[in-house]
């Protein structure tokens, strides 16, 4: 200040190098954006390409016969003027007597007729169970690892590196694992055990038959919850590990026991995350394709999985046989094979040629597919987001 | 030590710690402690962080069984003349008699209710009305009943920072635990929280038997009946409070209370 | 409130005693619920353990079922067969290159006649494209029985006229036809008519003119026409021979499936005598090696007259190649020939053979009308090979991008950022495959078709599903993986080295990328081989995307290479599992290209726990 | 600057802290301290934990930017007659005659060598011969040579705790800084370690200006030619190390003085 100025010991670096800051600065940012963009580019193509499929521009804005109809197929038929109508099969006769002499040809295009309810329906049904299993596993792992582990426990690392290990294994060895396992070999209770079973255990009123559950929601289950189960115990370990030590400490000296301890005050302040990070596992589950191609998918099926023919009761029938019925309707349900969304859009992908005709399923599948995932992803973003401030201790 | 001769003959200590070593895995902090503590006694422990007295407070409800790799190295501590670390010693049972409170303090994020009766509920009592009765006496016996008697069933995180400490007291007290352990009471606590939870503690002396860490000296002078030092997990001194400050034996005590050792 | 008097409680001491427990199932509760837990616990052990158990369960059988396979593939003589029959595959190349050479050269004569023609062939198709339905409505009521009354024939006429004129007026004439004879061929066009067989005049002279000038193209080439002619006719008579070998082979084969069924031992009825059936083919030794002897001097006589000229550059290059190629060929088919004597139908197949025959097997052929081959290589080289460029693509964006958001991004960015690329693990890989299939593959595709591009090699490409499409979608798929992990990488730096680096007056760059990103470079790479994990192991973008070809992709087209299509380990086991009987040596095979999968999933692994591990040790 | 006159009049201060405040947000951590740090001479920092010693350290050369909403909101910082604040003021040139040494040793996860040339590479300098020239040479003088010039290529992190903090030292030293800012380099290490970066400290002197925060009293006395004692941000008593330690000013100094040497 009040010195001379005297030549800046600390002048600033040459220009270029300055310049070759920014430039490197940019290009990083851009290779950032660039992920940025390409994601958003893909997400934008389809919502373009898709949207269209699953709304209407008039009331009720979507389009309900999408979403609510079985898949079948599309039959496209062409008038002598060269006008072409696109129509379900069932409907494909009366319209050809009605153009009479005007028919000139018909092309059937599979599966990209009718809706994707089918596909919905299956996806749902496969997410339940698998959840339900993975969850159920998965949490008590976690609770295991987090609660009752003491370091240095062999178990413990064998635990741990099969988790890391698990969650390696490609979705398409799952699915022959599941194949293995559940569709030719799991245990049923059957009068009869077929040839193929691996070994039967008589126990006097039935059989106990390893000769697997076929192809169906449980075994497509099942094999999902295995694939999810390493998401599920990582996430569950963490929001557990989030609970304060406090909280443990101070149950401990109230005199309550472990157990005690992690159902009164652990568990319920972990379980709104677990809940949340659940939410992706459920989403991951409902996007594998691999592990249900032969454990529970169909390519195509003509009906919900509740509907069955059941034999009809006779008039008479007491209360207790129409309970007895709509029991095993409802446990039918989970033997049954089904349509699932991300087959059903393999199927539409690869097994049909590509037209204008296809493209609107196509499109409409992926759409309300991602639509479907995308919703399940953000909403625990945004849950777990809210959680974390509301449960700050 | 000074300790042992001061002790009338007459009485059997409450708490005896005998020749205790603790490590945590390799690392030793407590060496050769020898202390007794002596039934509705408030007993303060000081020293300089890391001295060990926290660990030995934890011990003595063996809530530091859950850190992983703490250990008894040898020596023992006895509770009216049981062993704590003997086998037959029932862990739940010892902590529903030697109640603790921590220094963060930490109610459950549920009621105030619930989290007065949590010891009562674990420990089986599912009778409404006994827990309520628990729940306004031990409210009652933290000074915290007409502040919180019209809300029991809003949730205690929302009370202020002192008001929690005594709930946690409250909820420590509603087991009727025969020993209160203070883990730094009123580290987290601005000066007035401090004062009402001194002032507690003078009121409840007498019904408990209080063993309380602090970083506090004027808080020992205020509240103890007696006062330990301890220095690199050794007990430097054990005496009645005016001794300790005003005469003590130790030149390391003397060095510590008037400052001078970081 | 006062505390009871201690005198009506209970002694503390007594309080602290263990009381006598209730026991559950023989363990005290507490207990109990721990085992609980843990045996809960153990279920990724268990799973895995499980998984490698029904792999090996249902895959654990291929190794004996394909010997026997081979086996009887040996002592039915097709093993015989095709020993002569391989090495001849190459004469099918060498004929393609003398084809293609041929044709290029013809081509530079007869190119502008050829495409007038098109032209005007295209021009009629157009008009008959656009009156299609009035043609086809008055073919169909002039074939009616009883003929349709001539009102509405006259009609039909009329409206198909009409239409074919107003077709022929919207006619663009093309460049490779004059203006003159464009409204010529117009003029003749309306007069189109499907009651009259002929070509348009034009059409017709277009025609002859090319028929002509084709006629003179191939006298002007004489001899390299008729090298090709004769190149191509050199292995009739070994092919006859050859194929009446192959048809006796393959009853023995089906008469031995007949009777064993798929690879269980012979029930009942007479087994095969080997010994008996290979006989027509041994005896035929003699004549078989002569007719390889008359193949390649034939085919020797053929190359040693064609002519080293051609009409373009190209296709002296093809004929160069070609010559260059053949005496290796000939080689091979006499040593081919001489090592017949020695081959004998009895040796037994050793599982060693088996081994390599399915780990280094070249061939991946089933449903063979000939014989099933279980070769491995052709699908681990599109697997790793795609893994690979999708790694490469997918390492610097993601580093970039965790560097980026990490050490430089602002806040907002940041919160911008993270979630985006954290979303693209919520898609499914199945809409990945859609979106290759419906947009990416004639994006590259026509990417390639771009003018200024064609020094890239193989540009344009021919496949619009390919290895690179799949790579680029798989890139996508490994970019959350990685730069989460790369990310974490980078956080674990410790702060210390951050603040050294600065008090020595690096810039931000300098500390970034001399000292933070050095420090957590086995992080990264433990990043890129978990992403690689995830690459390798992923189905539905290779099925769907990398074209399904089972061949080793081509590698002379160097870096082009990953723009041909190829088969994956993952995508064979979708796509055929299907499809295939329970415990057949198809299904078993697919079995174990799932074990080995998962072996190669287990190694991945193995490999990123290790860079951690020594990350770890570096950090403390 | 100052290099070519000191044979005549006594060189200007090579540092020279004026009537600065400091804060950290809206909390300020020292307040109008004046400082002049003599050319080639050991300045020492010393005072209770939190009194603002490593805060001034880090504002000589800037460290403290890049903590958000640190800054200096009165008074100056000149080094080498230059106000360092001053917006033609480099920060990379700054630090790079600015050198550091940090409490903890940090020594990079690259070779010995490495670590010594990493100023010099930063810098801009690529030549081999000049490079090796200044890692033996600031090796040299941090007495690492003779442990350490069979094995520069061994990882830095392979050394002793001692050996890290010297190699720091010469990683500082080999940019040829004027100042040298210490930052309780001892603190983490054994009393050998500490008695060989003493030793170290004295020879620096004669090439170095360095200024070095301590908590070690006899440290400052065995190390330093002035004394600068802070307390609560501010500066108390700066004055020739001799005449500080053995008649203060100051009662706060001769009562922290006294507390700790009783």
């Amino acid at each position: 200040m009040n010195q001379p100025a005297t030549a800046n010991p600390f002048a600033g670096m040459k220009s270029r190098d300055a310049l070759r800051e920014t430039i490197v600065r940019w290009l990083l940012r851009l290779g950032t954006f660039f992920i940025v963009a390409v994601t958003v580019a893909i997400l934008a193509h389809i919502m373009v390409k898709g949207a269209p499929v699953a709304f209407r521009s008039t009331w009720p804005f979507v389009n309900v016969q999408f979403l609510t109809e079985l898949p079948s197929t599309l039959h496209v038929i062409e008038d002598v003027k060269g006008g072409r109508i696109e129509v379900e099969v069932n409907r494909a006769d009366q319209v050809k007597a009605q153009l009479g002499d005007a028919f000139h040809s018909e092309t059937t295009i599979s599966y990209s007729g009718g809706g994707i309810l089918g596909p919905i329906v299956g996806t749902a049904l496969l997410v339940t169970v698998s959840i339900s299993i993975a969850l159920f596993l998965g949490v008590a792992c976690a609770i295991y690892l987090s609660e009752y582990a003491r370091h240095g426990n062999p178990l413990i690392e064998w635990v741990r590196l099969a988790i890391l290990n698990l969650a390696g294994v490609p979705s398409v060895v799952f699915g022959l694992f599941g194949l293995g396992a559940f569709v030719l070999t799991a245990p049923v209770f059957v009068d009869v055990p077929a040839d193929r079973s691996v070994f039967a255990i008589p126990l006097g009123f039935t059989t106990l038959s390893f000769e697997g559950w076929d192809t169906c929601v449980l075994s497509g289950g099942f094999t999902l919850a295995f694939v999810i189960l390493p998401v599920i115990i990582t996430a569950s370990e963490q929001c557990l590990q989030a609970v304060p030590q406090g909280f443990r400490e101070t149950s401990m000296a109230l005199g309550a026991t472990r157990w005690q301890t992690i159902r009164y005050s652990v568990l319920p302040f972990a379980t709104p995350g677990i809940l949340t990070s659940s939410i992706l596992g459920i989403a991951r589950a409902a996007g594998e394709t691999a592990p249900i191609m032969f454990t529970a998918a169909l390519a195509f099926k003509d009906k919900l999985p509740w509907q069955k023919d059941l034999p009809p009761l006779p008039a008479d029938a007491s209360i207790f046989a129409h309970w007895e019925q709509s029991v095993s309707r409802f446990l039918g349900i989970f033997t049954e094979s089904v349509q699932a969304l991300p087959y059903h859009i393999y199927t539409l992908a690869a097994k049909i040629p590509q037209n204008e005709y296809s493209e609107r399923a196509q499109y409409g599948s992926v759409f309300v597919f991602l639509v479907l995932v995308a919703s399940l992803a953000a909403s625990s973003v945004l849950l777990r987001k809210r959680l974390r401030a509301k449960y700050r201790w | 030590m000074a300790a042992e001769t001061s002790v009338p003959a007459s009485e059997e200590p409450l708490i005896q710690v005998e020749k205790f070593n603790y490590a945590y895995g390799d690392h030793q902090v407590l060496f050769d402690v020898d202390l007794n503590m002596h039934s509705k006694d408030v007993l303060a422990l000081i020293g300089p962080s890391g001295c060990g007295k926290s660990t030995l407070i934890r011990s003595i409800n063996r809530i530091n069984d859950l850190v992983e790799s703490a250990r008894v190295v040898s020596g023992s501590i006895k509770i009216d003349g049981v062993d704590l670390y003997a086998s037959n010693v029932d862990v739940i049972n010892l902590r529903r008699n030697v109640g603790m409170v921590f220094q963060k303090y930490n109610p459950f994020p549920r009621s105030i209710f619930e989290n007065a009766v949590y010891g009562l509920r674990v420990a089986g009592i599912k009778d409404r009305h006994d827990l309520e009765e628990a729940a306004e006496r031990s409210l009652k016996s933290a000074a915290l009943w007409d502040e919180v008697k019209d809300r029991l069933h809003e949730m205690a995180t929302g009370l202020s920072g002192g008001q929690q400490q005594r709930l946690c007291i409250a909820r420590a007290i509603a087991l009727q635990p025969r020993i209160l352990l203070m883990d730094e009471p009123c580290a987290a606590l601005d000066p007035i929280a401090t004062a009402r939870i001194e002032e507690l503690i003078l009121q409840l002396r007498g019904q408990y038997t209080f063993v309380i860490v602090t970083h506090n000296m004027e808080q020992a002078k205020r509240i103890a009946d007696r006062t330990a030092f301890f220095y690199k997990g050794k007990l430097i001194e054990e005496d009645d409070t005016m001794t300790i400050f005003n005469h003590p034996n130790d030149p390391l005590t003397e060095s510590y209370i008037t400052g001078r050792l970081a | 409130m006062k505390a009871p008097a201690s005198t009506s409680r209970p002694s503390l001491g007594s309080l602290l005693l263990k009381k006598q427990q209730r026991p559950f199932l023989g363990i005290d509760k507490q207990r109990a619920i721990r085992l609980f837990f843990a045996s809960n616990s153990s279920v990724a052990i268990i799973v895995l353990v499980l998984i490698m158990l029904f792999l090996l369960r249902e895959g654990m059988d291929f190794l004996p079922t394909y010997r026997h396979e081979l086996e009887t593939y040996r002592r039915a003589g097709l093993e015989f067969c095709d020993i002569i029959n391989r090495p001849l595959a190459e004469h099918q190349a060498l004929c393609s290159k003398l084809r293609r050479a041929a044709s290029a050269s013809l081509n530079t004569l007869t190119h502008t006649a050829r495409t007038r023609r098109d032209a005007a062939y295209e021009l009629m198709r157009e008009v008959e494209e656009e009156t299609r339905l009035q043609r086809a409505i008055l073919s169909d009521a002039l074939a009616q029985i009883p003929a349709a009354s001539p009102e509405k024939l006259t009609r039909l006429r009329q409206e198909m006229r009409a239409a074919t004129t107003l077709a022929a007026a919207r006619l663009q004439t093309p460049a490779a036809l004059t203006p003159e004879e464009g409204r010529r061929l117009q003029r003749e066009l309306t007069l189109l008519n499907p009651e009259v067989p002929e070509l348009p005049p034009l059409l017709a002279a277009l025609s002859a003119d090319y028929i002509r000038v084709d006629r003179e193209a191939h006298a002007t080439f004489k001899p390299l026409v008729d090298a090709v002619e004769a190149f191509e006719a050199a292995p009739d008579a070994l092919h006859t021979l050859l194929d009446a070998m192959k048809k006796h082979a393959r009853e023995t084969k089906a008469h031995v499936t007949e009777l064993h069924g798929s690879g269980k031992e012979p029930s009942h009825s007479k087994p095969v005598d080997f010994d008996l059936s290979i006989v027509p083919l041994t005896s035929g030794i003699t004549e078989l090696t002569a007719k390889v002897e008359e193949y390649t001097l034939l085919a020797q006589k053929t190359a040693d007259t064609m002519p080293a000229a051609a009409g373009t550059p190209q296709a002296v290059a093809l004929l160069a190649e070609m010559r260059a190629r053949l005496p290796d060929h000939l080689a091979a088919m006499r040593q081919a020939a001489a090592s017949l004597p020695a081959w004998s139908h009895s040796k037994p197949v050793s599982y060693l053979e088996v081994a390599i025959a399915f780990f280094l097997g070249d061939a991946w052929i089933t449903n063979s009308s000939w014989q099933d081959f279980f070769g491995f290589v052709p699908l681990l080289t599109g697997s790793v090979l795609i893994a690979l460029i999708a790694v490469l693509i997918a390492t610097p964006f993601s580093v970039i991008a965790a560097i980026y958001t990490n050490q430089f991004a602002s806040e907002r960015e940041q919160e911008f950022i993270k979630p985006v690329i954290e979303f693209i693990q919520a898609i499914p890989s199945v809409v990945l495959g859609f979106i290759g299939i419906s947009l990416l593959g004639d994006a590259i595709k026509g990417v390639s078709e771009w003018g200024w591009l064609q020094w890239i090699p193989s540009f344009p490409i021919q496949e619009r599903l390919n290895m690179f499409n799949a790579a680029c979608l798989l890139a996508l798929m490994a970019v959350p993986t990685m730069y989460s992990l790369a990310e974490d990488a980078l956080n674990n730096v410790p702060r210390s080295y951050l603040d050294a680096s600065d008090a020595l007056g690096a810039t931000k760059l300098q500390t970034v990328f001399r000292v933070i990103v050095p420090a957590a470079k086995s992080g990264i790479a433990a990043a890129v081989l978990l992403g690689m994990g995830r690459v390798i192991g992923e189905t539905m973008v290779v099925l769907l995307v990398a074209g399904n070809r089972i061949a080793i992709p081509d590698f002379s087209a160097g870096p082009g290479v990953v723009f041909q299509p190829a088969h994956t380990l993952t995508g064979i086991i979708a796509q055929e599992l299907g499809e295939v009987s329970r415990g057949s040596a198809h299904w078993q095979a697919l079995f174990m290209v799932g074990i080995v999968l998962f072996l190669i999933s287990l190694l991945v692994n193995w490999c990123a726990r290790a860079f951690v591990r020594r990350f770890e040790l570096a950090k403390s | 600057m100052s290099a070519d006159s000191t044979a005549k009049t006594t060189p200007p201060p090579v540092v020279q802290v004026r009537d600065m405040d400091f804060c950290y947000g809206a909390s300020p951590a020292l307040f109008g301290i004046n400082l002049k740090v003599k050319y080639r001479r050991v300045t020492a920092l010393i005072g209770p934990s939190g009194c603002g010693k490593s805060t001034l350290l880090r504002c000589i050369n800037r460290m403290n930017d890049r903590v958000p909403s640190a800054r200096v909101t009165k008074g100056e910082v000149l080094v080498k007659g230059k106000n360092i604040h001053d917006a033609d003021v480099d920060l990379t040139q700054l630090r790079k005659q600015v050198g550091m040494v940090f409490q903890k040793s940090n020594p990079f996860p690259k070779s010995i060598y490495e670590n010594v040339a990493y100023g010099l590479r930063i810098h801009g300098e690529k030549n081999k011969s000049v490079l090796d020239e200044a890692v033996e040479r600031s090796l040299r003088q941090s007495a690492l040579w003779d442990e350490l010039k069979d094995r520069l290529n061994a990882n830095a992190l392979a050394l002793s705790g001692g050996q890290q903090q010297r190699l720091c030292i010469a990683r500082a030293i080999a940019t040829l800084p004027d100042v040298l800012l210490m930052d309780e380099p001892c603190s983490a290490l054994d009393p050998i370690a500490t008695l060989k970066i003493e030793e170290l400290m004295h020879r620096l002197a004669q090439e170095y200006t360095i200024v070095i925060v301590t908590h070690n009293m006899q440290q400052a006395v065995r190390v330093s030619d002035y004394t600068a004692f802070l307390h609560l941000g501010k500066l108390v008593e700066f004055a020739p190390t001799a005449e500080f330690f053995t008649n203060p000013l100051e009662k706060l100094t001769e009562s922290y003085l006294r507390g700790t040497f009783s």
